[in-house]
């Protein structure tokens, strides 16, 4: 089978949900006719039409109140933000209403909130951004950040077809530059599992999105020039997190890196970093070390950007401070 | 625009002018019951008043069927009874019961049902119109002949949540009508300070949608420029507004002492145009019903509500693990925490590593 | 010198602020005639009058906007949020235009964001947040949430004076339950430095907020039950983080419980482990133990709210374990 | 209200009107200059062109005087450079280069100076109306005679913020103007799917606030129109709406084919309403300027461009601890992290307990 990008993945389940389930529905600016600022929604409207395809006003409140609205009545709306850094418009109803439906009122929310998301593509403060840790914040959301073609498709079906909402972050590095063959068949990734993206034995690296390949590069450069062996953990789902997962890798290990886009301060990090210190503290042989972006908004310029976000040099040399220790 | 609509609406029978009565008069009793409980200390929480607002929630609601579903605000009790809402499940709310509505999670009239037709709110103001932007859009989706209905005071139009939200509908031709109850205060804020607009239902101008003004402490004028509203939505021809003009009498809560008021003001409302003792004039007036009738009416709901009370004060208060049960359909229910009995030890329940507590870990590479 | 309350001494602060400096000025919903739902802007607009107490449309956007359009101007706005938990609906501002303003335009931004916040009010899931986490993730933002009088006072002065933006978080269970002395003179706290609440040498609590007092009451409970001293820092200023008073009470007691009120999951408490562990993994001889509310949002009935919040006697036995250890 | 408001607007003397036509052909040179750079890939991140648009950015502007504060969009480059952006200044910026107005930290004309009067936006659409909603609330404190323009997009209008900012502006009679660029899409969607307002300037009505329609496209008109909005402002009358009614015809930015776009759309603004061949018109028409005339201005322009692309080709890349840099006015910089080189190794350089490495910590309570 040959195989497809990341973007066409996404693609392909938003394809697939839409022809099993007559409830799915898109909502979002520029989605139809346009196809989306990076296509992801491409030949949707064409094929189920603007009922189905709805382009909206730019009002990221609107849509997302509409997505639930819609929800409560057993639609299964999936909600584009052109650039995932506008969700931060929606923030009061996705974290008040959206998040809070089920427990308050007794009303299923089940809709997807999509988008690109991150950096590395020259977008600057407004067009970069990785808002996770804003959202696993909060009770009520789940969230998700996969890093393959297969994980994509599979994630994006399961979100679909979640009876809760779904935050779908989409690594917008990775839309066209990673591909992979999807699994035959009604390919579906279970929310909240972990990937071991590579395994091993010395050192654990636990991440997910994009750097999920700086780590797997540290990984195969720390093999060749220390002969380390680094496992590498994709996390897949941020909310919830694969405790099980991490627990393994730390015991396996006992040496933990947790890597991520994301700025420092309040990153998710801090929370993976307190989750291994309350279940296996006896067992890490050092501390649990953070490499993340710097606490700064994203600059544009290519050497601000670079310097600004963690690379695969920041890995290896964490990974050999954490192997000396 | 916002002259009021061509469409005729058909005149209310004696009965149905009764009903509309008889809820108008539930309302203010239910609540001056939920003030007694208040002082009780019995209620948990704020109360909230909609004491010479009935009119406008009552008539507004009663324009909707069947298979309709409105939003409430905080002070749409009216429209929640109308909706099938029962004033013990009103009383539970505000008790805080464990079998209450929400099971003791939200507060006042904060629930819903949607089989009944009405939804619940939450208190950020405004986001309750794209939501039922949303569940407007389902039923055009599904080419269902249902009409949805927001209400919105005249402070909550000043949010973004609003404009998005009715622009979206709008936009979408979804068959939703905005109730603009214009009570003339948003808590302290006159309207004059939250717009400029000579009435909120020139908004619609902006919005390219039709909109009506009514006299909402007529229950009649309100039911029929709802009516109208709600007809058109029913026949596809989208979303409008109905600005309903009426009076808060009391403070923003029982525990606002209203000073910011001008002297008088509230007095003037009361004596001048309560909207019960209008429509009681226009009731015998126009021969619907005597002044003994409308009695009868009174004593029901009074019996009715002394009953809910006694069934109110006998349930008990929310089990506190119910606290932790239905944040997500999967996983049903979050466990206690650690240092809560019951909860899991991480720590402690964690198996150690052999050789736990000899070995030298600054030797182990 | 008589005590006065956490709530007058806020009060007092804006007083003392609005009279030295003419660029100080409030804008919030129903700050003016009615002096705010909790009356903490109560005779500002007698004394100052409408030009300098604004009564704004409910609008958070809005008046957050408008407070940093003015801030750029020179003005120095303190904004009311009714209730802290409407901030979110300001959160693209904030984070977004508010937090970067400085540092991609080099617009200074000198203002106030202050409200009501906490729980253990019976306030329900929309009048009882602690929206903190949310706001120490953004880079350009600082936040600060005391405890006492005296502290709320002298970091709302400091706050008012600071060139960037703060998020002053007041509690509303401590407006009238707590009292204090105010210094004399131009009382100023710095923002960033925390405060030993109580000294000891066992075991230490690192706080903020209304939980200052849960460990305050379980610290006496164990000095008298268990002969055990423990420390309480209260850490005041959220962003930045005091991490030399983090190490210096780590070094003194090897065995640190981080308490708040906020959810678990994504609070800043994983933040303050990360951070422990990276700096003093050696000093610690048991793993950093985290007591926070559970992970929904918060019910409103006394014994569902009891249950969801940290409560003295879960320090109590979260110290106990500590020191088991 | 959309009719034309009253106030005279005194006729611009000929030199203003050259002065107009030398900004309009400047912001149309330099972005094909930009479009050049763009293909030679010297351009970092995306190109925004204002392709007809240049008379409603310029004429707009200029009807703004010193000390006045304007707050651009993506398309407004003809008025950043009126009240005076320089050529270098938009050229260094687009290509990222460390001496840039923002030192490669924002992108294309993502930059601001208050002393000249344009301040920087960002790219969450309507959040700069509140924000100049506040720009000129602190000119009414101040009691000075200033006054603010703030641009929005026919799809901004559809945001929370916009919403809220201009509201809050109307209601505290902010000395502000919204001027509403209605160039019929907002990136591919039309603004029939934005709004069902019949002309955008309708939203006016539901604000309470003036607000006049013209055409965008006739850098006069859109001069007069403006002047007499910025004119009211500084009478201390308040916020008020223009209307600029132009087409966009290039797409959203340079990689957008405008697949969208019906057929032929595009080609006729361009032959039948392109605004500075219509100003060139005018001007020859009218005895203002003779075509040798306007040549030269074109040249003039076209050695001012080159001039500044060769300054600008010679600036270097931001260094990048630049980036640390500024987020705060205390501390100055933050510092590098502990896994670059110069950054602290927090747990390396943390000294440890005496007799570390050989210590039992099980032992230990
Ligand atoms: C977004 C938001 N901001 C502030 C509040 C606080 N608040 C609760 S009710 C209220 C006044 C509402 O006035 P109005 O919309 O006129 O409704 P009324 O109480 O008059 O029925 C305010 C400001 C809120 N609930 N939501
Ligand atoms: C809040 C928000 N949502 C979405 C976007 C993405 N976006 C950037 S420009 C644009 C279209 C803007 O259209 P319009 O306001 O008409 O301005 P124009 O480009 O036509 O000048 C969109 C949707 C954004 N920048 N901000
Ligand atoms: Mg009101
Ligand atoms: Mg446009």
């Amino acid at each position: 089978m040959a195989e497809i990008t990341y973007l066409e993945a996404i693609r392909e389940a938003l394809f697939e949900e839409m022809e099993r389930d007559p409830n799915v529905f898109m909502i979002g600016e520029d989605i139809g006719a346009y196809g989306g600022a990076f296509k992801v929604t491409e030949g949707l409207l064409a094929k189920y039409g603007e009922s189905r395809v709805i382009d909206s006003p730019i009002s990221e409140i609107g849509i997302v109140g509409a997505a639930a609205g819609a929800a409560h009545m057993g639609m299964r709306p999936v909600v584009e933000m052109q650039f995932i850094d506008f969700i931060a418009n929606a923030y009061d109803i996705l974290t008040n209403y959206v998040a809070t439906a089920r427990y308050r009122a007794f009303l299923p929310c089940p809709m997807v909130v999509r988008g690109p998301s991150g950096g590395y593509v020259r977008g600057g403060p407004f067009h970069s951004q990785n808002p996770e840790a804003g959202f696993i914040h909060t009770p009520g959301l789940k969230v998700v950040y996969p890093s393959t073609a297969a994980d994509a498709k599979g994630l994006m079906k399961a979100a679909i077809r979640d009876d809760d909402c779904v935050l779908f972050f989409e690594h917008k590095y990775l839309y066209r530059r990673i591909k992979g063959e999807m699994p035959a068949g009604d390919h579906i990734v279970p929310i909240g599992k972990a990937r071991t993206s590579r395994e091993g034995s010395d050192l654990s690296v636990i991440t997910y999105a994009a750097t999920v390949y700086k780590a797997l590069e540290a990984a195969e450069q720390l093999e060749r020039e220390d002969g380390l062996s680094v496992e590498v953990i994709d996390l897949r789902s941020l909310a919830p997190l694969d405790d099980e997962a991490i627990v393994a890798t730390v015991k396996k290990t006992n040496r933990v890196l947790v890597l991520h886009e994301d700025t420092r301060t309040g990153g998710i990090a801090g929370e993976i970093t307190a989750r291994i210190n309350e279940t296996c503290f006896e067992w890490l042989d050092a501390p649990v070390l953070r490499v993340t972006a710097h606490d700064v908004p994203l600059p544009y310029a290519p050497s601000l950007e670079d310097f600004v976000l963690p690379q695969t040099p920041d890995v290896v040399r964490a990974l050999r401070r954490l192997a000396a220790y | 625009m916002a002259r009021p609509r061509t469409g005729s609406v058909a005149p209310l029978t004696r009965e149905q002018r009764l009903e509309l009565y008889y809820w108008m008069r539930l309302t203010r009793s239910l609540e001056e019951r939920l003030v007694n409980l208040y002082r009780q200390t019995k209620v948990v929480g704020g109360l909230f008043r909609s004491l010479g607002q009935e009119a406008d929630a009552v008539g507004s609601a009663y324009a909707l069927q069947q298979g309709d579903i409105l939003s409430p605000l905080i002070r749409n009790l009216g429209s929640m009874l109308v909706k099938g809402a029962t004033p013990v499940e009103i009383l539970k709310q505000y008790m805080a019961k464990g079998d209450s509505p929400t099971r003791g999670r939200e507060l006042n009239i904060h629930f819903g049902d949607t089989e009944r037709g009405f939804i619940g709110q939450i208190s950020p103001l405004g986001d309750m119109v794209p939501v039922m932007a949303g569940v407007t859009l389902s039923f055009k989706m599904r080419k269902e002949a249902r009409v949805g209905l927001v209400y919105v005071g005249d402070g909550a139009t000043s949010t973004g949540a609003f404009h998005e939200g009715i622009n979206f509908a709008a936009v979408q031709k979804c068959p939703l009508v905005v109730v603009i109850e214009n009570n003339g205060y948003a808590y302290s804020t006159p309207t004059s300070k939250q717009t400029l607009a000579k009435q909120l239902a020139d908004k619609g101008i902006g919005y390219g949608i039709p909109a009506e003004t009514a006299d909402g402490n007529d229950v009649i004028a309100t039911y029929d420029a709802t009516k109208r509203a709600v007809d058109r939505a029913r026949r596809g021809e989208g979303t409008s507004i109905v600005e309903l003009m009426t009076y808060r009498r009391k403070g923003h809560a029982e525990h606002d002492n209203q000073s910011y008021v001008p002297e008088g003001e509230g007095d003037r409302w009361a004596r001048e145009n309560d909207p019960i003792n209008r429509f009681i004039l226009r009731l015998t007036n126009e021969g619907n019903a005597t002044l003994r009738e409308l009695a009868a009416v009174d004593a029901r709901v009074v019996t009715e509500i002394d009953h809910a009370t006694d069934l109110a004060e006998l349930s008990g208060v929310p089990e506190p693990l119910d606290a932790l049960v239905g944040i997500y359909a999967e996983p049903p229910a979050e466990q206690p925490l650690w240092f809560r009995e019951g909860g899991r030890a991480a720590v402690e329940e964690n198996e150690r590593p052999e050789g736990w507590g000899s070995y030298d870990i600054s030797g182990d590479v």
